[in-house]
Protein backbone atom coordinates (compact mmCIF):
# COMPACT_ATOMS: atom_id res chain seq x y z
CA UNK A 1 0.00 0.00 0.00
CA UNK A 2 1.23 3.26 -1.05
CA UNK A 3 1.24 5.88 2.10
CA UNK A 4 1.84 9.91 1.47
CA UNK A 5 3.98 10.65 4.75
CA UNK A 6 2.15 13.47 5.85
CA UNK A 7 2.38 13.42 9.31
CA UNK A 8 5.91 14.44 10.95
CA UNK A 9 6.15 13.95 14.57
CA UNK A 10 8.85 13.73 16.90
CA UNK A 11 8.68 10.86 19.57
CA UNK A 12 11.63 11.52 22.27
CA UNK A 13 12.78 8.03 24.77
CA UNK A 14 14.17 8.20 28.05
CA UNK A 15 15.77 6.09 30.76
CA UNK A 16 15.93 2.09 29.51
CA UNK A 17 14.18 3.20 25.86
CA UNK A 18 16.77 5.51 25.40
CA UNK A 19 19.76 3.03 25.90
CA UNK A 20 17.85 -0.02 23.74
CA UNK A 21 16.98 2.54 21.15
CA UNK A 22 20.67 3.99 21.51
CA UNK A 23 18.94 7.21 21.03
CA UNK A 24 16.93 9.84 23.00
CA UNK A 25 14.94 11.19 20.13
CA UNK A 26 13.41 9.98 16.59
CA UNK A 27 11.96 11.75 13.90
CA UNK A 28 9.55 10.24 12.35
CA UNK A 29 6.86 10.43 9.33
CA UNK A 30 3.29 8.69 9.72
CA UNK A 31 0.80 8.35 7.02
CA UNK A 32 -2.34 10.43 7.45
CA UNK A 33 -4.60 9.44 10.13
CA UNK A 34 -1.74 7.51 12.52
CA UNK A 35 -2.59 7.14 16.41
CA UNK A 36 -0.30 7.03 19.41
CA UNK A 37 -0.40 2.95 18.50
CA UNK A 38 1.04 3.71 15.19
CA UNK A 39 3.99 5.92 16.23
CA UNK A 40 4.99 3.16 18.89
CA UNK A 41 5.14 0.41 16.42
CA UNK A 42 7.23 2.30 14.01
CA UNK A 43 9.45 2.98 17.12
CA UNK A 44 9.59 -0.81 17.33
CA UNK A 45 11.15 -1.87 14.38
CA UNK A 46 13.78 0.50 14.57
CA UNK A 47 17.02 -1.48 16.05
CA UNK A 48 16.39 -2.36 19.33
CA UNK A 49 12.76 -1.80 19.56
CA UNK A 50 11.56 -5.15 20.09
CA UNK A 51 13.31 -4.70 23.66
CA UNK A 52 10.29 -2.18 23.68
CA UNK A 53 6.82 -3.48 25.38
CA UNK A 54 3.90 -3.16 22.83
CA UNK A 55 2.22 -1.13 24.75
CA UNK A 56 4.70 1.61 26.65
CA UNK A 57 3.11 4.74 28.72
CA UNK A 58 3.10 7.08 25.97
CA UNK A 59 2.67 10.91 26.97
CA UNK A 60 1.92 14.34 24.37
CA UNK A 61 2.02 17.44 25.82
CA UNK A 62 2.86 16.66 28.94
CA UNK A 63 0.42 14.09 29.44
CA UNK A 64 -0.52 10.56 29.19
CA UNK A 65 -2.15 9.33 25.82
CA UNK A 66 -4.30 6.27 25.09
CA UNK A 67 -3.14 4.05 21.94
CA UNK A 68 -5.94 5.17 19.82
CA UNK A 69 -5.42 8.87 20.08
CA UNK A 70 -5.14 10.26 16.54
CA UNK A 71 -2.03 12.22 15.96
CA UNK A 72 -1.29 15.73 14.61
CA UNK A 73 1.87 17.04 12.44
CA UNK A 74 4.35 18.20 14.92
CA UNK A 75 3.39 16.18 17.71
CA UNK A 76 6.04 15.97 20.31
CA UNK A 77 5.23 12.04 22.01
CA UNK A 78 7.22 10.80 24.91
CA UNK A 79 7.64 7.15 25.23
CA UNK A 80 8.08 6.28 29.28
CA UNK A 81 9.43 2.97 30.77
CA UNK A 82 7.69 2.00 34.30
CA UNK A 83 8.46 4.56 36.55
CA UNK A 84 10.49 4.49 39.71
CA UNK A 85 10.78 7.65 41.51
CA UNK A 86 10.37 8.09 44.84
CA UNK B 1 9.01 24.56 38.12
CA UNK B 2 10.75 23.76 40.76
CA UNK B 3 9.80 20.34 41.73
CA UNK B 4 13.14 18.33 40.80
CA UNK B 5 16.29 19.64 42.18
CA UNK B 6 19.79 18.47 40.94
CA UNK B 7 21.17 19.47 44.55
CA UNK B 8 20.90 17.91 48.36
CA UNK B 9 17.22 18.09 49.32
CA UNK B 10 16.83 20.09 52.86
CA UNK B 11 13.71 18.55 54.30
CA UNK B 12 13.56 21.51 56.79
CA UNK B 13 13.05 23.77 53.92
CA UNK B 14 10.18 22.37 53.10
CA UNK B 15 8.68 22.32 56.22
CA UNK B 16 9.04 25.60 56.86
CA UNK B 17 7.07 26.45 53.29
CA UNK B 18 4.32 24.25 54.79
CA UNK B 19 4.08 26.19 58.47
CA UNK B 20 0.89 28.63 59.10
CA UNK B 21 0.14 30.29 62.11
CA UNK B 22 -3.19 28.34 61.96
CA UNK B 23 -1.61 24.53 61.08
CA UNK B 24 -1.16 22.41 64.13
CA UNK B 25 0.44 19.59 62.58
CA UNK B 26 3.20 18.50 59.51
CA UNK B 27 3.33 15.44 58.16
CA UNK B 28 6.72 14.90 56.03
CA UNK B 29 8.09 12.05 54.38
CA UNK B 30 11.38 11.26 53.25
CA UNK B 31 12.90 8.81 50.45
CA UNK B 32 16.10 7.56 51.00
CA UNK B 33 18.76 5.53 48.85
CA UNK B 34 18.78 2.31 50.47
CA UNK B 35 22.22 0.10 50.56
CA UNK B 36 20.40 -2.87 49.21
CA UNK B 37 17.53 -3.77 46.65
CA UNK B 38 15.90 -7.35 45.67
CA UNK B 39 18.93 -8.67 47.85
CA UNK B 40 21.90 -7.15 46.09
CA UNK B 41 24.10 -4.41 47.19
CA UNK B 42 23.56 -1.03 46.42
CA UNK B 43 26.76 1.47 45.76
CA UNK B 44 25.19 4.49 44.34
CA UNK B 45 22.27 5.08 41.76
CA UNK B 46 21.34 7.93 39.17
CA UNK B 47 17.68 9.67 38.43
CA UNK B 48 16.75 10.53 35.40
CA UNK B 49 13.33 12.49 34.87
CA UNK B 50 11.14 13.66 31.66
CA UNK B 51 12.11 16.97 33.24
CA UNK B 52 9.08 19.06 31.67
CA UNK B 53 6.51 16.27 32.35
CA UNK B 54 7.45 15.58 35.80
CA UNK B 55 7.22 19.20 36.83
CA UNK B 56 3.53 19.19 35.42
CA UNK B 57 2.52 15.93 37.00
CA UNK B 58 4.34 17.20 40.60
CA UNK B 59 2.26 20.13 40.06
CA UNK B 60 -1.25 18.46 39.63
CA UNK B 61 -0.52 15.93 42.55
CA UNK B 62 0.41 18.56 44.77
CA UNK B 63 -3.17 20.84 43.77
CA UNK B 64 -4.94 17.85 44.06
CA UNK B 65 -3.70 16.78 47.79
CA UNK B 66 -4.37 20.45 48.22
CA UNK B 67 -7.95 20.21 46.76
CA UNK B 68 -8.78 17.10 48.49
CA UNK B 69 -7.56 18.32 52.09
CA UNK B 70 -7.10 21.38 53.95
CA UNK B 71 -3.50 21.19 53.87
CA UNK B 72 -0.50 22.56 52.45
CA UNK B 73 2.52 20.51 50.36
CA UNK B 74 5.79 20.99 49.63
CA UNK B 75 7.38 18.19 47.45
CA UNK B 76 10.96 18.22 46.00
CA UNK B 77 13.03 14.85 44.22
CA UNK B 78 16.22 14.17 43.40
CA UNK B 79 17.72 14.21 40.09
CA UNK B 80 21.29 12.94 39.15
CA UNK B 81 23.53 10.77 40.97
CA UNK B 82 22.84 10.23 44.86
CA UNK B 83 25.06 8.50 47.54
CA UNK B 84 23.62 6.04 50.11
CA UNK B 85 21.71 7.91 53.01
CA UNK B 86 20.75 10.86 50.69
CA UNK B 87 17.09 11.72 50.06
CA UNK B 88 15.81 11.30 46.72
CA UNK B 89 12.64 13.11 47.51
CA UNK B 90 11.20 14.89 50.33
CA UNK B 91 7.15 15.47 51.53
CA UNK B 92 6.11 17.95 53.81
CA UNK B 93 2.32 18.72 54.66
CA UNK B 94 1.32 21.38 57.21
CA UNK B 95 -2.60 21.05 57.98
CA UNK B 96 -4.40 22.43 60.97
CA UNK B 97 -4.69 18.68 61.94
CA UNK B 98 -3.00 15.55 61.95
CA UNK B 99 -5.08 13.05 59.92
CA UNK B 100 -5.51 15.44 57.05
CA UNK B 101 -1.62 16.04 57.10
CA UNK B 102 -1.14 12.12 56.99
CA UNK B 103 -3.53 11.53 54.40
CA UNK B 104 -2.28 13.87 52.09
CA UNK B 105 1.43 13.09 52.56
CA UNK B 106 0.60 9.66 51.41
CA UNK B 107 -1.98 10.55 48.37
CA UNK B 108 1.60 12.78 47.30
CA UNK B 109 4.20 10.20 47.67
CA UNK B 110 1.80 7.11 46.19
CA UNK B 111 0.41 9.14 43.51
CA UNK B 112 4.34 10.12 42.72
CA UNK B 113 5.44 6.78 42.06
CA UNK B 114 2.43 6.14 39.31
CA UNK B 115 2.61 9.01 37.61
CA UNK B 116 5.69 11.06 37.68
CA UNK B 117 8.05 10.02 34.89
CA UNK B 118 11.28 9.68 36.65
CA UNK B 119 13.73 6.74 36.45
CA UNK B 120 16.16 5.31 38.78
CA UNK B 121 19.65 3.29 37.38
CA UNK B 122 21.21 1.63 40.41
CA UNK B 123 24.88 0.45 40.87
CA UNK B 124 25.82 -2.36 42.97
CA UNK B 125 28.67 -3.56 44.65
CA UNK B 126 29.41 -6.63 41.75
CA UNK B 127 30.15 -3.94 39.74
CA UNK B 128 26.58 -4.53 37.38
CA UNK B 129 23.64 -2.09 36.85
CA UNK B 130 20.61 -1.96 36.15
CA UNK B 131 16.76 -0.13 35.73
CA UNK B 132 14.22 0.07 38.73
CA UNK B 133 10.95 -1.52 37.37
CA UNK B 134 7.96 -2.29 39.85
CA UNK B 135 6.70 -4.29 36.84
CA UNK B 136 9.83 -6.28 36.16
CA UNK B 137 10.29 -9.78 37.46
CA UNK B 138 12.66 -9.18 40.35
CA UNK B 139 11.72 -5.21 40.00
CA UNK B 140 15.17 -4.65 38.40
CA UNK B 141 16.18 -4.86 34.36
CA UNK B 142 19.04 -5.30 33.47
CA UNK B 143 21.06 -1.74 31.71
CA UNK B 144 21.99 -2.04 27.92
CA UNK B 145 25.83 -2.35 29.21
CA UNK B 146 24.32 -5.24 31.43
CA UNK B 147 22.61 -6.93 28.15
CA UNK B 148 24.23 -5.96 25.25
CA UNK B 149 21.69 -7.10 22.28
CA UNK C 1 15.14 8.74 79.24
CA UNK C 2 15.18 11.87 77.67
CA UNK C 3 11.51 11.82 75.97
CA UNK C 4 10.58 15.27 77.56
CA UNK C 5 12.42 18.22 76.48
CA UNK C 6 12.37 22.10 78.22
CA UNK C 7 14.27 23.55 75.06
CA UNK C 8 13.18 23.67 71.48
CA UNK C 9 12.91 20.58 69.24
CA UNK C 10 15.17 19.87 66.70
CA UNK C 11 13.25 17.72 64.08
CA UNK C 12 16.62 17.05 61.89
CA UNK C 13 18.13 15.88 65.00
CA UNK C 14 15.12 13.21 65.21
CA UNK C 15 15.47 11.95 61.86
CA UNK C 16 18.86 11.19 61.87
CA UNK C 17 18.46 9.56 64.84
CA UNK C 18 16.64 6.85 62.75
CA UNK C 19 18.81 6.73 59.76
CA UNK C 20 20.18 3.82 59.03
CA UNK C 21 21.85 2.37 55.65
CA UNK C 22 19.10 0.02 55.01
CA UNK C 23 16.12 2.21 55.72
CA UNK C 24 14.57 3.70 52.67
CA UNK C 25 11.77 5.72 54.33
CA UNK C 26 11.08 8.29 56.87
CA UNK C 27 7.87 9.50 58.03
CA UNK C 28 7.98 12.47 60.63
CA UNK C 29 5.02 13.76 62.29
CA UNK C 30 5.19 17.61 63.46
CA UNK C 31 2.88 19.02 66.23
CA UNK C 32 2.81 22.61 66.39
CA UNK C 33 1.30 25.23 68.40
CA UNK C 34 -1.54 26.40 66.52
CA UNK C 35 -2.78 30.46 67.02
CA UNK C 36 -6.47 29.38 67.84
CA UNK C 37 -8.67 26.65 69.42
CA UNK C 38 -12.25 26.40 69.53
CA UNK C 39 -12.98 29.21 68.09
CA UNK C 40 -10.60 31.64 70.55
CA UNK C 41 -7.15 33.09 69.65
CA UNK C 42 -4.51 31.27 71.47
CA UNK C 43 -1.25 33.87 72.31
CA UNK C 44 0.76 31.11 74.46
CA UNK C 45 0.93 28.17 76.32
CA UNK C 46 2.22 26.00 78.84
CA UNK C 47 2.66 22.34 79.02
CA UNK C 48 3.13 20.45 82.25
CA UNK C 49 4.12 16.92 82.80
CA UNK C 50 4.13 13.61 84.94
CA UNK C 51 7.80 13.54 84.17
CA UNK C 52 8.74 9.98 85.61
CA UNK C 53 5.45 8.48 84.03
CA UNK C 54 5.37 10.66 80.76
CA UNK C 55 9.30 9.07 80.05
CA UNK C 56 7.64 5.29 80.92
CA UNK C 57 5.00 5.67 79.10
CA UNK C 58 7.24 7.86 75.62
CA UNK C 59 9.29 4.41 76.13
CA UNK C 60 6.46 1.88 76.01
CA UNK C 61 4.78 3.21 73.04
CA UNK C 62 8.30 3.43 71.53
CA UNK C 63 9.24 0.23 72.10
CA UNK C 64 5.63 -1.21 71.40
CA UNK C 65 6.17 0.77 68.07
CA UNK C 66 9.58 -1.14 67.02
CA UNK C 67 7.94 -4.50 68.15
CA UNK C 68 5.04 -4.10 65.51
CA UNK C 69 6.64 -2.56 62.73
CA UNK C 70 10.16 -3.34 61.72
CA UNK C 71 11.14 0.33 62.35
CA UNK C 72 12.81 2.93 64.65
CA UNK C 73 10.97 5.35 66.19
CA UNK C 74 12.46 8.86 67.80
CA UNK C 75 10.40 10.63 70.08
CA UNK C 76 10.64 14.23 71.76
CA UNK C 77 8.10 16.19 73.39
CA UNK C 78 8.07 20.03 74.99
CA UNK C 79 7.00 20.84 78.07
CA UNK C 80 7.47 24.37 79.50
CA UNK C 81 5.87 27.59 77.84
CA UNK C 82 5.94 27.61 73.89
CA UNK C 83 4.80 30.35 71.50
CA UNK C 84 2.89 29.88 68.29
CA UNK C 85 4.37 28.08 66.25
CA UNK C 86 6.53 26.26 68.05
CA UNK C 87 7.29 22.51 67.66
CA UNK C 88 5.02 20.99 70.92
CA UNK C 89 6.03 17.42 69.79
CA UNK C 90 8.11 15.81 67.63
CA UNK C 91 8.40 12.06 65.97
CA UNK C 92 10.39 10.30 63.56
CA UNK C 93 10.01 7.24 61.86
CA UNK C 94 12.67 5.27 59.75
CA UNK C 95 11.87 1.79 58.49
CA UNK C 96 12.68 -0.47 55.44
CA UNK C 97 9.56 1.10 53.28
CA UNK C 98 7.31 3.74 53.64
CA UNK C 99 3.73 2.00 53.90
CA UNK C 100 5.29 1.00 58.08
CA UNK C 101 6.89 4.18 58.32
CA UNK C 102 3.80 5.91 58.16
CA UNK C 103 1.70 3.38 60.01
CA UNK C 104 4.38 3.34 63.01
CA UNK C 105 4.42 7.21 62.83
CA UNK C 106 0.82 7.72 63.30
CA UNK C 107 0.50 4.62 66.10
CA UNK C 108 2.80 7.12 67.90
CA UNK C 109 0.94 10.45 68.09
CA UNK C 110 -2.05 8.56 68.58
CA UNK C 111 -1.22 6.50 71.69
CA UNK C 112 1.19 9.78 73.14
CA UNK C 113 -2.14 11.59 72.95
CA UNK C 114 -3.90 8.98 74.84
CA UNK C 115 -1.47 7.69 77.13
CA UNK C 116 1.02 10.23 78.03
CA UNK C 117 0.38 12.07 81.13
CA UNK C 118 1.02 15.85 79.58
CA UNK C 119 -1.02 18.82 80.03
CA UNK C 120 -2.00 21.82 77.99
CA UNK C 121 -2.37 24.77 79.25
CA UNK C 122 -3.83 27.63 77.20
CA UNK C 123 -3.80 31.25 77.18
CA UNK C 124 -5.74 33.57 74.79
CA UNK C 125 -5.87 37.12 73.61
CA UNK C 126 -8.77 38.21 75.72
CA UNK C 127 -6.37 37.50 78.85
CA UNK C 128 -8.11 33.96 79.91
CA UNK C 129 -6.40 30.94 79.89
CA UNK C 130 -7.66 26.93 80.10
CA UNK C 131 -7.07 23.29 80.52
CA UNK C 132 -7.33 21.66 77.34
CA UNK C 133 -9.47 18.46 78.15
CA UNK C 134 -11.01 16.42 74.96
CA UNK C 135 -13.11 15.11 77.11
CA UNK C 136 -14.28 18.61 78.43
CA UNK C 137 -17.71 20.02 76.44
CA UNK C 138 -16.15 22.79 74.22
CA UNK C 139 -12.21 21.10 74.50
CA UNK C 140 -11.30 23.04 77.43
CA UNK C 141 -11.97 23.58 81.27
CA UNK C 142 -11.32 26.84 83.11
CA UNK C 143 -7.94 27.04 85.39
CA UNK C 144 -8.86 27.82 89.19
CA UNK C 145 -7.53 31.02 88.20
CA UNK C 146 -10.75 31.46 85.43
CA UNK C 147 -13.59 30.10 87.84
CA UNK C 148 -12.63 30.57 91.91
CA UNK C 149 -13.98 28.11 93.92
CA UNK D 1 -16.86 2.30 112.62
CA UNK D 2 -13.52 2.36 114.50
CA UNK D 3 -10.59 2.28 111.90
CA UNK D 4 -7.21 1.32 112.51
CA UNK D 5 -5.11 3.91 110.26
CA UNK D 6 -2.29 1.58 109.04
CA UNK D 7 -2.02 2.26 105.40
CA UNK D 8 0.12 4.99 104.78
CA UNK D 9 0.27 6.58 101.37
CA UNK D 10 0.94 9.48 99.24
CA UNK D 11 -0.70 10.78 96.40
CA UNK D 12 0.20 13.22 93.52
CA UNK D 13 -2.20 15.72 91.47
CA UNK D 14 -1.09 17.44 88.29
CA UNK D 15 -2.27 20.41 86.42
CA UNK D 16 -6.17 21.14 86.86
CA UNK D 17 -6.29 18.90 89.78
CA UNK D 18 -3.29 20.25 91.43
CA UNK D 19 -5.35 23.93 90.56
CA UNK D 20 -8.69 23.27 92.23
CA UNK D 21 -7.37 21.18 95.23
CA UNK D 22 -4.45 23.92 96.16
CA UNK D 23 -1.62 21.29 96.44
CA UNK D 24 0.54 19.31 94.83
CA UNK D 25 0.73 16.19 96.86
CA UNK D 26 -1.72 15.28 99.71
CA UNK D 27 -0.26 12.40 102.88
CA UNK D 28 -3.07 10.05 103.50
CA UNK D 29 -4.09 7.50 105.86
CA UNK D 30 -6.30 4.80 104.83
CA UNK D 31 -7.58 1.91 106.57
CA UNK D 32 -6.24 -1.46 105.80
CA UNK D 33 -7.53 -2.87 102.95
CA UNK D 34 -8.19 -0.19 101.10
CA UNK D 35 -8.41 0.54 97.53
CA UNK D 36 -7.46 3.00 94.68
CA UNK D 37 -10.89 4.12 95.31
CA UNK D 38 -11.06 4.66 98.95
CA UNK D 39 -7.99 7.12 98.08
CA UNK D 40 -9.82 8.90 95.68
CA UNK D 41 -12.89 9.23 97.62
CA UNK D 42 -10.53 10.31 100.10
CA UNK D 43 -9.02 13.32 97.93
CA UNK D 44 -12.29 14.17 96.71
CA UNK D 45 -13.70 15.00 100.40
CA UNK D 46 -10.97 17.40 100.78
CA UNK D 47 -11.60 21.19 100.04
CA UNK D 48 -12.23 21.60 96.23
CA UNK D 49 -12.38 17.81 95.78
CA UNK D 50 -15.92 17.56 94.34
CA UNK D 51 -14.41 18.90 91.24
CA UNK D 52 -12.85 16.19 90.29
CA UNK D 53 -14.80 13.29 88.74
CA UNK D 54 -15.65 10.38 90.61
CA UNK D 55 -13.40 7.76 88.68
CA UNK D 56 -10.34 9.94 87.39
CA UNK D 57 -7.18 8.26 85.83
CA UNK D 58 -4.99 6.78 88.12
CA UNK D 59 -1.52 5.54 87.96
CA UNK D 60 1.07 3.66 90.58
CA UNK D 61 4.35 2.80 89.54
CA UNK D 62 4.33 4.88 86.68
CA UNK D 63 1.34 2.81 85.05
CA UNK D 64 -2.44 3.22 85.46
CA UNK D 65 -3.96 1.34 87.78
CA UNK D 66 -8.00 0.44 88.39
CA UNK D 67 -10.07 1.81 90.90
CA UNK D 68 -10.27 -1.58 92.77
CA UNK D 69 -6.67 -2.38 92.94
CA UNK D 70 -6.16 -2.65 96.70
CA UNK D 71 -3.40 -0.22 98.08
CA UNK D 72 0.28 -1.33 99.76
CA UNK D 73 1.62 0.86 102.64
CA UNK D 74 3.79 3.31 101.19
CA UNK D 75 2.50 3.42 97.90
CA UNK D 76 2.46 6.75 95.89
CA UNK D 77 -0.58 7.31 93.72
CA UNK D 78 -1.08 10.22 90.94
CA UNK D 79 -4.25 11.15 90.07
CA UNK D 80 -4.06 12.39 86.51
CA UNK D 81 -7.02 14.53 84.48
CA UNK D 82 -7.30 13.91 80.71
CA UNK D 83 -4.27 13.98 79.04
CA UNK D 84 -3.96 16.88 76.23
CA UNK D 85 -0.06 16.42 75.29
CA UNK D 86 0.77 16.34 71.28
Amino acid sequence: MATTSTLPIRVQLFARYAEVLGRESVALNLPAGATVADAVTAIRSLPGGTLLPARPLVARALEQVLPDVPLAAGDELALLPPMSGG
Amino acid sequence: MGYLSAEPLVPEALVREVERPEYGAVSTFLGVVRDHHAGRRVTGLEYQAYGPMAEAECHRIVAEAERRWPCRVALRHRVGALAIGEAAVVIAVGSGHRAEAFEACRYVIEELKQRVPIWKRESYADGTEAWVDPTAPGGTVPTAREAPR
